[in-house]
């Protein structure tokens, strides 16, 4: 078992993934020749050819449309956006192609596409390069949406991605790409659905989702050092369908709930889990369920303005005690 | 195209009007619902393009206004008017609809509402063939006001970037629902603004079927040798309203008579009177076995199939026991 | 105090501003020439002529992205989107450009704009016509949403819209254009924030927005009549931000919750109202909130399977009796 | 032009030069954040136009490579600094960043993120403009690769149909980050792709800040006469990478000196040399007092100034006490 990179496991699955399938390409702004933004197809393009690994123009909803209208072949094309902002222009080929097409033809057309794209919020990139768009796609019905929350779900994720039948999308963190972790020398397939317990506890759980499960986790770690509170962390690494199964678990065990997102509140994964909460375990609670989210502004350029945007590890343990009265 | 094959198209065309009549009148008894588009006048568009395609071979996508090209790539009648009709029976199970026919098994890859929608998806379909190796071409029917859509930009230059096997043919009926094209169209000869593509193209009269044939054989000819994607513009007119729902207030009667004078089935039907191909009482004979068929057969067959479960209601949103949603045969180890 | 249809309420509000204001236009697909699909501004063609009625290609992020350049220099654009299924492709401007001018400038540029568009499930529109977007407006932070639920606010929340200096997305329904109301003949503002008890109640809170708030109003009749059990009924006329304050007023009268939404219920307004009751007054609960919410589907064309997938006043009345044991 | 015209402009080139240069210093010992877009190379492009428009009065607005362009409209260069810098008196007050400079006091209505997003809004402007009847014209800046964007195709389409004021400069540096133009475009010759909008438009050598102003002077003339949009595409190259994160290995140090021996402050100057309107000596001793400014008085400022307060956060998210929010005057009565 190795220690590869986030972006080496992405690597590898699309290596894996176009070796194993002569149908199988990607494609996407600057992916090929330079290698992509973050190196996620590095090398590939002199490997597979300018016919499998495309460099597009700037057309998001374009080269969408054309992965989409590819796939109803046979094609499996893996669709780089750039930047999740980009995918703000691409919704329309995503959500009334893509995820409609199997519907409205009963059954007899797919579109069994990949679409990745980076999100969040890094180093001071301003209010057009921080979008957190998680929510979007998760209102969208027929759209599988994972996220990867270390280098193994990224390689398996993307492998089973590429595989499944549906539409997926895979939703990666700018600031994610270099961290390193264990991804097993074999090939494998991570599901598409479910959840994992990331760290087990008794008293309260946090619910986090790609970078948030790192806050919580840093979270619990000081909250057991420091406050003796047992935190369950639950890596909702499945954004649709939720793992509703996974959620009342856990808190029919710890009787209380944090949903820590780096995105603003409104109508977001929070709330989702909050309502899942109250639908299938709510005489379990000993407590109001809180959610820690973002600001609601767009996310501002200055370093300090930008860092009290969005939460952290601390806004998690304070919410934390708040709830266990500590 | 000898004079058998003008009978059949003769026929086809006629066939396909009768078809869309008996659909207004569906639409209009409440048995059809939702936004119906109807055909009538474009005839020869479709028909003279597919008539030099393969259909059932090549891949076909289009807009709402899609019945006639279903049928023309093979899809079923009565399977279409059952979708119309919403029924089980249907080409999509009822799920579709009229702007959503889709009849996968002829290559009919669908009917989509969003107006320039199928731009990039057709150059999609292209660029799987082109991958696979295959001698079919992807051919993308829209209208002229599509073309004011950024996909269609988008689409073009990737389609003419990559060379792909793509012919798109704009049926240029002037209007887009009430909008003439010059109120929304800074060019309005949509085959010069493939320029910008560097893409070959051409404009011919979409009312004489024997016109649309050659050059769409042209076209055909062009994206199947693998030169690269076509663009083929045809001057025509839709006699209705844009849907069931639009009063058509917009235009004169002038100019809607203008058209009807030039019908595509009249002019082929006259030709081939005149060149005692045909006679009026063939043509007649003709029309009443279409009607027949109409009238006995697929309205009935609409009529008389059964709607979908409600029990089935979920049934089509995701692939069904796909392994790989579980994470494979190895149910995710790792 | 006239009664009026919703498309005429609208029809005057459009009429109304333009009179008062030379740098009011309205834009949109079809909407000069042809009066509009829905008739919003039937007439003003001739009336305000082709500088000011604007008949737009069939662009729409690109005329939605001319009509915040406009409000940039002070004009104020009524855009029409013909149906919230082509706002996807809108949504690059709206979500970029639109809502981050104002914070990503330091406060010295605003957009003005206001953008209303018809959306739901109406008569066998099919997958790609019958979207329900209001949960993707409303995770937009920066643009305010509101929703009238009858032509006095239809009105009134146009007329405000216009003047407010912020971008509104105003979310109407296909179906109710033609429904009637008494609208007052003297002028007025409706505001663009808060809720409104659209029926006093005591067992249980409705909560409602655009057309459900008649499916609630249906349902409460037919319990009071049929169950004993006595409704309130809240309009959620404002989506962005949502009204705590009046949810949790009403909430902590009647301590029962239900949310009705004619959207699926993933990340929308059900999950939000929820989480927002969570909040601020979960302890008042004597029973775990609702959602009654469509199938996760997209919409189905045949009649039957359609009317399957969207709530009714019948489901409403279901899951109230369920909850109230009756 | 005359020789102190001429003499202004080479040394504003030399200063937005220094400047960018600075930036880049700033941005490697990590006092600029985000993605910083640097613009030696092509600053006869910017400084060639608004010589020939009226800064200040013009509306201008452009992409993520906004620095000069703001500074040509009229702001201030310490403000533009302390807004790379985050800082409270900065442009923006620390909010936007590079990408983002705005300066709405002299009409530079901002930098924006998203490729081909300024397209429509500057026809918006210029929509403004003419329905208030002003003499303004908009100006729009992009790039090359942004003209792939559907939203360059709808919005020419949209300024040609309403003949709108609006002037669309491409600089086409033949590159969109490490994608060089023949692979993304089918029409290397952006001012060909503009014939499908029926939009007049010429491409001149981007390098040489004589021939671009002469360009412009047609083109802004052309515009503010009320003859519709026009679209001016100008031959350049950037020096260093995409970005401060861009590696820049996609192109040969063969092209890249053919361009720097082109490099636009070098072709005036020697011309000015030549014409003994300038010495060397002068030039040294302008590039000094450039320096100086900027190193004493511009970088200072942005170092020294205030960070915003973390307080006023949500300040700028909607407009403050706006009374149509709440109903207007009367509370909403109703
Ligand atoms: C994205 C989108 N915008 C607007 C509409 C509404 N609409 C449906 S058809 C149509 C006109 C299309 O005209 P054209 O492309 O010329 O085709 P025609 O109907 O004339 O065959 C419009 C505006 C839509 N369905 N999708
Ligand atoms: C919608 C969108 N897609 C992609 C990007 C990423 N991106 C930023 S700049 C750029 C290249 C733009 O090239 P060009 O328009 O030629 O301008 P230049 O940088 O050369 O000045 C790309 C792909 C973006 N910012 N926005
Ligand atoms: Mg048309
Ligand atoms: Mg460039």
């Amino acid at each position: 078992m190795a220690e590869i990179r986030f972006w080496e496991a992405i690597r590898r699955a699309h290596d894996e993934e176009m070796a194993n399938d002569p149908l199988v390409i990607a494609m996407g702004e600057d992916i090929g020749v330079a290698g992509g933004t973050y190196k996620a197809t590095q090398g590939l393009y002199d490997k597979y050819g300018p016919e499998r690994i495309i460099d597009t123009p700037i057309s998001e909803n374009g080269y969408t449309g054309l992965g989409i209208g590819a796939s109803f072949l046979g094609v499996r094309p893996i669709i780089e956006i750039m930047s999740v902002n980009f995918a703000w222009l691409a919704l329309d080929q995503i959500a009334n192609s893509a995820v409609k097409v199997r519907y409205m033809s009963g059954g007899q057309l797919t579109a069994p596409v990949v679409i990745r794209s980076p999100g969040g919020t890094a180093h001071q990139l301003g209010a057009q390069h921080s979008a957190r768009m998680e929510k979007v796609f998760m209102g969208i019905a027929g759209l599988r949406v994972v996220t990867p929350s270390n280098p193994r779900q990224a390689y398996g994720m993307l492998k089973s991605a590429v595989r499944c039948n549906d539409p997926v999308f895979i939703y990666e963190h700018e600031l994610m790409y270099n961290m390193k972790g264990e991804v097993p020398d074999a090939e494998f397939f991570h599901p598409l659905v479910g959840s994992e317990v990331a760290r087990e506890g008794k008293d309260v759980t946090l619910f986090g989702y790609n970078i948030s499960v790192h806050w919580c986790l840093e979270a619990a770690k000081l909250l057991a050092d420091k406050h003796g509170i047992n935190c369950e962390v639950v890596d909702l690494y499945c954004l649709s369908p939720l793992d509703r199964a996974g959620i009342k678990k856990s808190v029919s065990k710890t009787h209380r709930a944090v949903i820590v997102e780096e995105a603003e509140p409104a109508v977001g994964v929070g709330a989702e889990v909050m309502a899942i909460i109250n639908e299938e375990c709510f005489f379990e609670l000993d407590a109001a369920p809180k959610r820690v989210s973002a600001v609601n502004i767009p996310i501002p350029y200055n370093h300090a303005l930008e860092k009290a945007t969005i939460p952290h590890a601390k806004d998690v343990v304070k919410a934390v005690r708040a709830m266990m009265g500590k | 195209m000898n004079n058998t094959d003008k009978k059949r198209l003769l026929r086809d065309m006629l066939f396909s009007r009768r078809f869309e009549e008996h659909c207004y009148v569906g639409y209009v008894e409440r048995k059809i619902g939702g936004f119906l588009h109807l055909y009538p006048g474009q005839e020869a568009c479709a028909h003279g393009v597919m008539a030099a395609a393969k259909p059932g071979f090549d891949y076909v996508i289009t807009g709402y206004r899609d019945h006639v090209h279903a049928m023309l790539s093979g899809a079923d009648p009565k399977a279409v008017m059952a979708e119309l009709y919403g029924k089980e029976t249907g080409t999509c199970k009822g799920r579709g609809g009229s702007m959503h026919i889709f009849d996968v098994e002829h290559r009919f890859m669908g009917g989509y509402a969003l107006v320039g929608g199928p731009f990039p998806l057709a150059a999609g379909m292209a660029k799987a063939i082109k991958l696979k190796g295959g001698e079919e071409i992807a051919i993308c029917f829209l209208g002229d006001a599509a073309n004011n859509q950024g996909s269609f930009h988008e689409a073009l230059n990737m389609a003419s970037v990559w060379k792909l096997p793509v012919l798109y043919v704009c049926e240029n009926n002037l209007y887009g629902i009430g909008t003439r094209i010059d109120r929304s169209t800074a060019v309005l000869d949509q085959y010069k603004r493939v320029a910008g593509y560097n893409i070959p193209s051409e404009q011919v009269d979409g009312q004489d079927i024997e016109i649309v044939y050659k050059a769409a054989q042209k076209a055909v000819d062009h994206v199947r040798s693998g030169k690269g994607p076509y663009f083929l513009e045809l001057m025509t007119y839709r006699y209705r309203g844009h849907s069931m729902s639009d009063s058509n207030t917009y235009r004169s009667k002038d100019e809607e008579k203008e058209w009807i004078e030039r019908d595509p089935i009249n002019i082929l039907r006259e030709r081939l009177i005149k060149a005692k191909v045909l006679t009026m009482a063939e043509f007649k004979a003709m029309d009443k076995e279409i009607l027949d068929e109409i009238d006995n057969q697929i309205v009935p067959f609409a009529e008389q199939s059964p709607e979908p479960d409600v029990a089935e209601l979920e049934k089509y949103l995701f692939a069904e026991n796909d392994p790989w949603v579980t994470g494979g045969a190895q149910g995710g180890a790792s």
